[in-house]
């Protein structure tokens, strides 16, 4: 296991957010956290990447991850592409992405493969680019460097559909070298690359298991997600 | 003609003075984003440490240690003050208002309210005939040391990447961390670069006016701030375009206009420049 | 004969020298729902921004209701009717989430500025709750606004539009980062803002919504409109398809 | 109505001949009291009302104490160079600075955030250098304007009536704090919340930000010229002190110790700051090396506070609260 | 009740005297020297027993750091607590605060090294116990000598403005032309300035000029070749700020108050025996004579603030300075002044004393 959360618990602003909170994450392939709005996904990936204080034990690639400064986490591989992107809004495109350099050869090919956008905007200033230019900027981030386990936290919020299916592409690619945590309300991106899911309720795991299991069962999937299994195509 | 040439020298030598004070000010408010009201304190410190290894010791290693003392109570200031608030930006702005008044009494207990005469080099009093003009010495030694720590910080900016480290980890502090770069460490050396700077200010302060005194570095602050706004936040060419036109404009109104029109004419100056671009000179206008 | 709720007429924007927007001209009548979409960065956030006045056009007008509104500030056309959301959630913070409603309710009626409080306050109090029952916050009244989820912070964000009652809505993107659970019933929240005649102008993703609600869809890319059109019709351009819609899932 | 309580305390006290020692140097209702506590009452005042605009409204104006010395300068120009009756020039310093803060907060408003400081502190230094050049003998420079007793109202005047200041400091400290608490639970409080956090937003509801703003700042700069004539009156003289930025920057220090845009925060934090910084004065002599220099304790303390108790005196009070409920 | 009584003192009690000065603030250094010089003075008026008669005088020494509004403060409490006699200011913007509260509160008032002219006759219950900026220009006209153009080189506040009208008075009556450059206080480049002053091409240039930027000004007006081209006069202040003056110096022609070996007489040496050091300096005599003249009044009354001002009036006694009188009609301190010369950095010697009555202001009325 890559990543192992057992019994993680956080209180924000008086509320017990997450309540003992237990999975792992194989080292290949992706898996998806899944639950309705407020159940505390983001909060399960910020606590396991030491940005909020949290309760349990973390375990990432064989050593305890709590009490550890994020950077030192980031430094073992451990990359995070945030909700809300976090792009540095005062910093170019090409700013944004010198800062993300961490190795001595960073892959600028695969990113500007995936997302040429990126490389006609380098001079423009983040804070004014599209939203969905915004996404894929905050994934290139990621993909510059090597990592051992990405924590992605909805890629593919407001990105047009033919967008999510690149990006989609591209996070199924990117699996291949390494494993995901991938947070996703769109069921039909996460049948497609997930393999493994786990399902937040009330605070706690409601299920765990193969994504197939979960959304080739309709009863379970409304019971669980509360929405036929049968997405439809855009 | 003598007199143009006399006040342009002099007044290039006074936008050397407010640049020393405010390019650190400058990296500071520009870079980790605080207002820094210890800033003059940094000032005074460095001179205080300056004046004490000149008078104790040699002139030599004045500046030098003006400098090193400047720097150490940066980082001290980073470690101890700063970096606890982290979350919360206006208290760190506070935060360093409550040091410049505690630092300034503290000063004051130790060395007293009166001012010291300020040991230089003898060269320094003399003066060079330009023109027909008289202008001091020490006038050339200060634009000689703000054009090298002009070239230095650009250097600075230009070939690290801590500008960029700094700039992101003001906007979203978290977020540079999950990048793996200790931003921490990044703050830290700001505000040492920035005391350094403040030592050195202080130090060739000293010198110029010959004397120090402990509310020296905050009397100075208040036209260091109008150089840092005019110049654009955080941008050390605008700020040193900002010394430049501030201490010529100063310089000319106070020879040509009425008594305390050099001073007003400044305020002036900023309150056009921000209104009109409220981003400083080298912002960016803003809608 | 009665005029569009909204009619943007030949609307081009420059991000300084960068042209984004080009020669926009589109209608929202009373009632109507019309959806608005194309792919990233294809500049409908921008236009949001210039019809609702937080930029100013180069060239063109915006009207409502046939009065041109084209140089008013954000707050004139807000009172004139004209009600936005933001693509990332803009409330305030380290209000409730009640008192944000109280806040829409209370720009809406007027005295805003009234620095003394009345009996009738009350009333706006008791119009927010029910404004938050419908978007399915009413629980959550009494909670930071800025502590939310962002899912909830959308719903919020409706339900401060649906509080100040405009007569012509704009919607960023309000179904962005809901949990598929809460779809329906977000869309049938903003299904039901047409109600009394309201017009609604709505960027979305997704799909499903957009061909579940909107009347028309206008399509924009790169800055141009390339047509407004039935759902199915826009569905069954080919140009549509490659541009945004890409290959299936 | 829990807030009467300390009211009554205070319109009580200065029939108490109670002597606390150390506190204070003589009984309640003594004069040197009287006048420590009426100044500390001012400076409560004179926080609140700053707290409008910082704490409540957002705008970080560092060129309050322009408002404070016209309101002070004002009244003592007018009475004592134009012999006016003190109520009269009351009335119109008080206007006049409620004028000067529309004029220039129409101008200093079309900027926002540290631009605005800037601007404010630029407005607010071009005060300073007037008061300090003494123009046409007015102001009386560096050495202060003393307010000349004749035109004070004889209530008013002797250390036997410093009791009577006290009530005027009192009276302008209800003042203050009927009407902020007023806004704070008006709509009008609302609105400036929402100001606070998001100003598009508030503009995309229909709602004019830079009015609302200038109405604050309006407002805020007439309080502040009505505690500067009430400090004149108690202190008997305006001094530079009270153009200068400094007495800004203090204000925001009270605002902050007591907590910013609480319900009492500022209040508080400016009669300790006020208290402390008398105090300090007094006791300081006999303190060995920098503990004798009052401002290097407040300074101190003040970082400590910014340090330590996040959310200022309120906010201690709130969890101290909260830790002995549970 | 009554919401407030004033503490009535005993008539055989102690004598309180209370002493509002600067022990903090920029101000303090002053301050110190004021109150070393009190000290000094009360021992010897009272010859070592701190009595008069039988009761003793009991002093309360108080911070107003500077800060005029402190220094009401503590006013209020003294006169509250009975006090009659007060003392101190050493800045004059504490001093006419204070003097008008005294005056409706009916209490003395003695002020210390606060120059400004303004308090001279203005009111029955101020006196003072230094010298005023007046007699300071009465000393520098000393140097005129036959020339008839004076330029006055001050600070544009109300210090400079006090001075440049007592120069106008006083030398311009004369019949000299006096002219004056108002440099900015917050200047920190004086070139411009000097440069006006060396075109001015007066035959005397007077410097009123105090503050941490000295000696910038100095050089700048070394620099610019004013020190070469006239006679160039200022005050001495305390020693501490001798090295200030730099390589200007020795060419400045000093007025001075005070400074140690301008005399030489009992009160002079018992000054020296008392204070750190063995070294006086400018402003203990202010002190010293302070508690000279409120010994004098609490003898002629210990209660009776109008018996005091009636024995005040006129009185003239041995100080520091030699012989000093208060003038009865305005309450000036009429004194002896002196002329220097620096030789080095730390010593001054003097050149020349001007009498008490050459120095002397005119008489002015009582104003209240
Ligand atoms: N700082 C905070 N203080 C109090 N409550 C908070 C805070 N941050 C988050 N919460 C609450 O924690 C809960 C979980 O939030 P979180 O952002 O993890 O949800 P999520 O599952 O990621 O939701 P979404 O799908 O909307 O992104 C929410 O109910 C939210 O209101
Ligand atoms: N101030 C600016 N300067 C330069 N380019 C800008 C500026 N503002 C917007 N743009 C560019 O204009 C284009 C349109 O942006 P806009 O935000 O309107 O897109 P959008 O259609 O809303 O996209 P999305 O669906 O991703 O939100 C983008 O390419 C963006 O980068
Ligand atoms: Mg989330
Ligand atoms: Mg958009």
């Amino acid at each position: 296991m890559i990543l192992s959360v057992h019994d993680l618990s956080v209180t924000l602003g008086g509320s017990h957010i997450l309540q003992g909170v237990s999975f792992d994450v194989p080292p290949t392939g992706i898996t998806a956290l899944l639950g309705r709005n407020g159940v505390g996904k983001t909060t399960t990936l910020r606590a396991v990447l030491g940005e909020i204080p949290a309760t349990g034990s973390v375990d990432f690639g064989g050593v305890p991850a709590l009490g550890r400064p994020t950077h030192r986490l980031v430094r073992d591989g451990l990359g995070y592409v945030p909700e809300d992107r976090c792009v540095f809004a005062g910093l170019t495109v090409a700013e944004n992405l010198r800062l993300a350099v961490r190795s001595q050869d960073p892959d600028f090919r695969t990113v500007f493969g995936l997302f040429p956008e990126l490389k006609q905007r380098s001079d423009q200033s983040a804070g004014t680019l599209s939203g969905g230019q915004q996404q894929m900027l905050a994934l290139a981030r990621v993909l510059l460097n090597p990592q051992r386990l990405l924590l992605i936290d909805e890629p593919t919020k407001g990105l047009a559909p033919a967008v999510i299916s690149a990006v989609a592409a591209a996070l199924e690619r990117m699996a291949e070298r390494v494993p995901m945590l991938l947070v996703e309300q769109n069921l039909a991106v996460v049948r497609r690359l997930a393999r493994d899911a786990v399902v937040l309720a009330a605070g706690r795991v409601a299920w765990h298991g193969p994504t197939e299991e979960l959304l080739g069962d309709p009863a379970r999937t409304r019971d669980l997600l509360g929405v036929g299994s049968t997405v439809r195509r855009p | 003609m003598s007199t143009v040439v006399l006040l342009t020298l002099t007044g290039l030598g006074l936008a050397a003075l407010y640049f020393l004070i405010a390019s650190g000010l400058s990296l500071v408010f520009g870079l980790a984003g605080v207002l820094n009201f210890a800033h003059g304190l940094f000032l005074s410190v460095g001179a205080y440490a300056g004046w004490f290894v000149a008078t104790h010791w040699a002139l030599g290693p004045a500046i030098p240690v003006g400098v090193a003392a400047g720097a150490a109570t940066g980082a001290l200031v980073e470690l101890v003050v700063i970096r606890p608030l982290y979350r919360r930006p206006t208290e760190q702005v506070l935060a360093t208002v409550g040091l410049s008044l505690a630092g300034v009494a503290l000063l004051q207990s130790i060395w007293g309210a009166d001012p010291r005469s300020y040991p230089r080099p003898a060269w320094t009093a003399h003066t060079t005939g330009v023109l027909g003009a008289q202008v001091p010495d020490d006038r050339f030694l200060l634009i000689g040391a703000a054009v090298l720590v002009l070239a230095a910080l650009l250097a600075f900016l230009r070939w690290t990447r801590y500008g960029l480290i700094i700039r992101a980890g003001v906007e979203n502090r978290a977020m540079v961390s999950a990048l793996g770069i200790d931003v921490r460490a990044a703050f830290t050396l700001v505000f040492t670069l920035g005391g350094a700077l403040a030592g050195a200010a202080g130090v060739l302060g000293g010198m110029y006016f010959g004397s120090v005194s402990p509310g020296q570095g905050a009397g100075l602050l208040i036209f260091a701030f109008i150089v840092v706004v005019i110049g654009g936040l955080g941008s050390v060419t605008g700020c040193a375009v900002a010394a430049v036109a501030v201490g010529l404009l100063q310089q000319f109104v106070n020879y040509y206009g009425t008594s305390g029109a050099g001073d007003v004419s400044v305020v002036a100056l900023l309150a056009v420049v921000l209104l009109l671009r409220p981003g400083g000179v080298a912002g960016k206008v803003t809608a | 004969m009665t005029h569009p709720a909204l009619a943007v007429d030949g609307v081009s924007w420059h991000a300084g020298t960068v042209p984004i927007i080009n020669e926009v001209t589109l209608t929202v009548g009373p009632g109507e729902f019309v959806a608005l979409i194309g792919p990233n960065g294809a500049g409908k956030t921008s236009l949001f921004n210039v019809v609702s006045g937080l930029r100013r056009p180069s060239a063109g007008r915006v009207l409502m209701g046939g009065a041109d509104v084209t140089r008013l500030a954000p707050h004139k056309r807000a009172r004139r009717g004209l009600g936005r959301t933001f693509q990332t959630s803009a409330v305030f913070g380290s209000l409730s989430v009640a008192e944000n409603v109280a806040l829409a309710v209370q720009a809406a009626r007027g005295g805003s500025m009234r620095p003394w409080r009345r009996r009738s306050d009350r009333q706006i109090a008791a119009a927010a709750r029910e404004v938050l029952d419908q978007v399915g916050l009413g629980e959550l009244g009494r909670k930071a606004a800025g502590s939310l989820a962002h899912g909830q912070k959308r719903k919020l964000e409706i339900a401060l539009l649906l509080a100040a009652e405009p007569r012509m809505l704009l919607l960023d993107e309000p179904m962005a980062g809901v949990s598929a659970e809460d779809v329906p019933a977000l869309a049938e929240v903003v299904r039901g803002l047409t109600a009394g005649g309201r017009g609604v102008l709505m960027v979305e993703h997704h799909m499903e919504v957009v061909l579940d609600l909107a009347d028309r869809v206008a399509v924009l890319h790169h800055g141009s409109l390339l047509g407004c059109d039935t759902p199915d019709a826009v569905m069954a351009d080919a140009t549509v398809q490659r541009a945004y819609l890409g290959e299936a899932l | 109505m829990k807030a009467l309580i300390p009211l009554v305390l205070a319109v009580a006290l200065p029939w108490s001949t109670l002597d606390i020692p150390f506190l204070f140097d003589g009984p309640l209702n003594s004069p040197g009291t009287l006048q420590l506590l009426g100044v500390c009452l001012v400076f409560g005042g004179l926080a609140l009302g700053y707290d409008l605009l910082f704490g409540h409204a957002g705008l970080l104006s560092f060129g309050h104490a322009l408002f404070i010395a016209l309101g002070a300068y004002g009244v003592g120009i007018l009475v004592n160079h134009f012999y006016w009756p003190l109520w009269t020039a009351v009335l119109l310093a008080v206007a006049g600075a409620a004028i000067a803060a529309f004029l220039l907060g129409a101008v200093a408003l079309r900027v926002t955030g540290i631009a605005l400081a800037m601007v404010t502190l630029a407005f607010a230094q071009v005060g300073w250098i007037v008061v300090n050049r003494d123009p046409g003998g007015l102001t009386g420079g560096e050495e202060g304007l003393p307010l000349g007793p004749a035109a004070v109202p004889g209530f008013l005047v002797g250390v036997a009536n410093t009791v009577n200041l006290y009530w005027l400091a009192l009276a302008f400290l209800v003042v203050v704090v009927a009407i902020v608490h007023g806004i704070r639970r008006a709509p009008l409080g609302r609105v400036l919340t929402g100001l606070r956090d998001d100003e598009r937003r508030i503009a995309v509801l229909g709602l004019s930000p830079y009015r609302i703003k200038l109405a604050t700042f309006v407002l805020a700069g007439a309080l502040a010229a009505l505690g500067g004539v009430v400090y004149v009156l108690l202190t008997g003289g305006a001094t530079p002190y009270l153009a200068s930025t400094d007495l800004t920057l203090s204000l925001i220090v009270m605002a902050v110790l007591g907590g910013a845009g609480t319900r009492w925060g500022a209040l508080l934090g400016g009669i300790v700051y006020a208290y402390l910084d008398q105090r300090l004065t007094h006791v300081g002599g006999s303190l060995p090396g920098p503990l004798g220099q009052p401002l290097f304790v407040l300074g101190t303390l003040f970082v400590l506070a910014v340090a330590f108790v996040p959310g200022g005196l309120a906010g201690l009070r709130r969890r101290t609260l909260s830790a002995t409920a549970s | 009740g009554s919401p407030q009584q004033a503490a009535g003192g005993g008539s055989d009690g102690p004598l309180k005297v209370g002493i509002i000065y600067s022990q903090s603030g920029p101000l303090a250094s002053y301050g110190q020297q004021y109150a070393d010089g009190f000290k000094a003075g009360l021992a010897y008026a009272t010859q070592g027993t701190g009595k008069i008669g039988d009761r003793t005088v009991e002093v309360t020494y108080t911070d107003d750091a500077g800060d005029p509004a402190k220094a009401v403060a503590a006013a209020k409490d003294l006169i509250g607590k009975g006090y009659k006699v007060l003392g101190g200011s050493t800045g004059s913007g504490v001093a006419t605060q204070l003097a008008p509260l005294a005056a409706t509160n009916k209490v003395l008032f003695v002020s210390g090294p606060a120059a400004t002219d303004a308090l001279t006759g203005l009111n029955r219950y101020t006196f003072r116990s230094g010298r005023q900026s007046y007699q300071d220009v009465q000393t520098a006209k000393a140097y005129l000598g036959g020339g008839h153009k004076v330029l006055v080189f001050a600070p544009d506040s109300a210090f400079g403005k006090s001075n440049v009208e007592a120069v106008k008075a006083v030398i311009g009556s004369g019949g000299a032309t006096v002219d004056s450059i108002a440099v900015p206080p917050t200047a920190t480049d004086f070139t411009p300035f000097a440069r006006q002053a060396k075109a001015a091409a007066p035959d005397l240039v007077f410097v009123a000029w105090a503050g941490t930027t000295a000696s910038a000004m100095w050089q700048a007006l070394d620099q610019q070749g004013v020190l070469a081209s006239t006679t160039v006069v200022t005050g001495l202040d305390i020693r501490a700020t001798w090295p200030v003056f730099g390589a200007a110096g020795s060419r400045l022609h000093l007025l001075a108050h005070y400074f140690d070996g301008a005399t030489d007489n009992p009160a002079e040496q018992a000054l020296a025996k008392a204070v750190p050091g063995g070294k006086t300096d400018l402003f203990q005599p202010d002190g010293f004579a302070a508690a000279q003249m409120m010994v004098h009044a609490l003898q002629a009354s210990g209660d009776d603030v109008d018996k005091m001002i009636g024995a005040l009036e006129g009185y003239s006694f041995d100080s520091v300075k030699g012989t000093l009188t208060v003038r009865a009609e305005d309450h000036a301190l009429l004194q002896p002044m002196f002329q220097a010369k620096m030789s080095g950095a730390d010593t001054a010697t003097l050149t020349d004393t001007i009498g008490a009555d050459a120095a002397a202001p005119p008489a002015a009325a009582m104003k209240g």
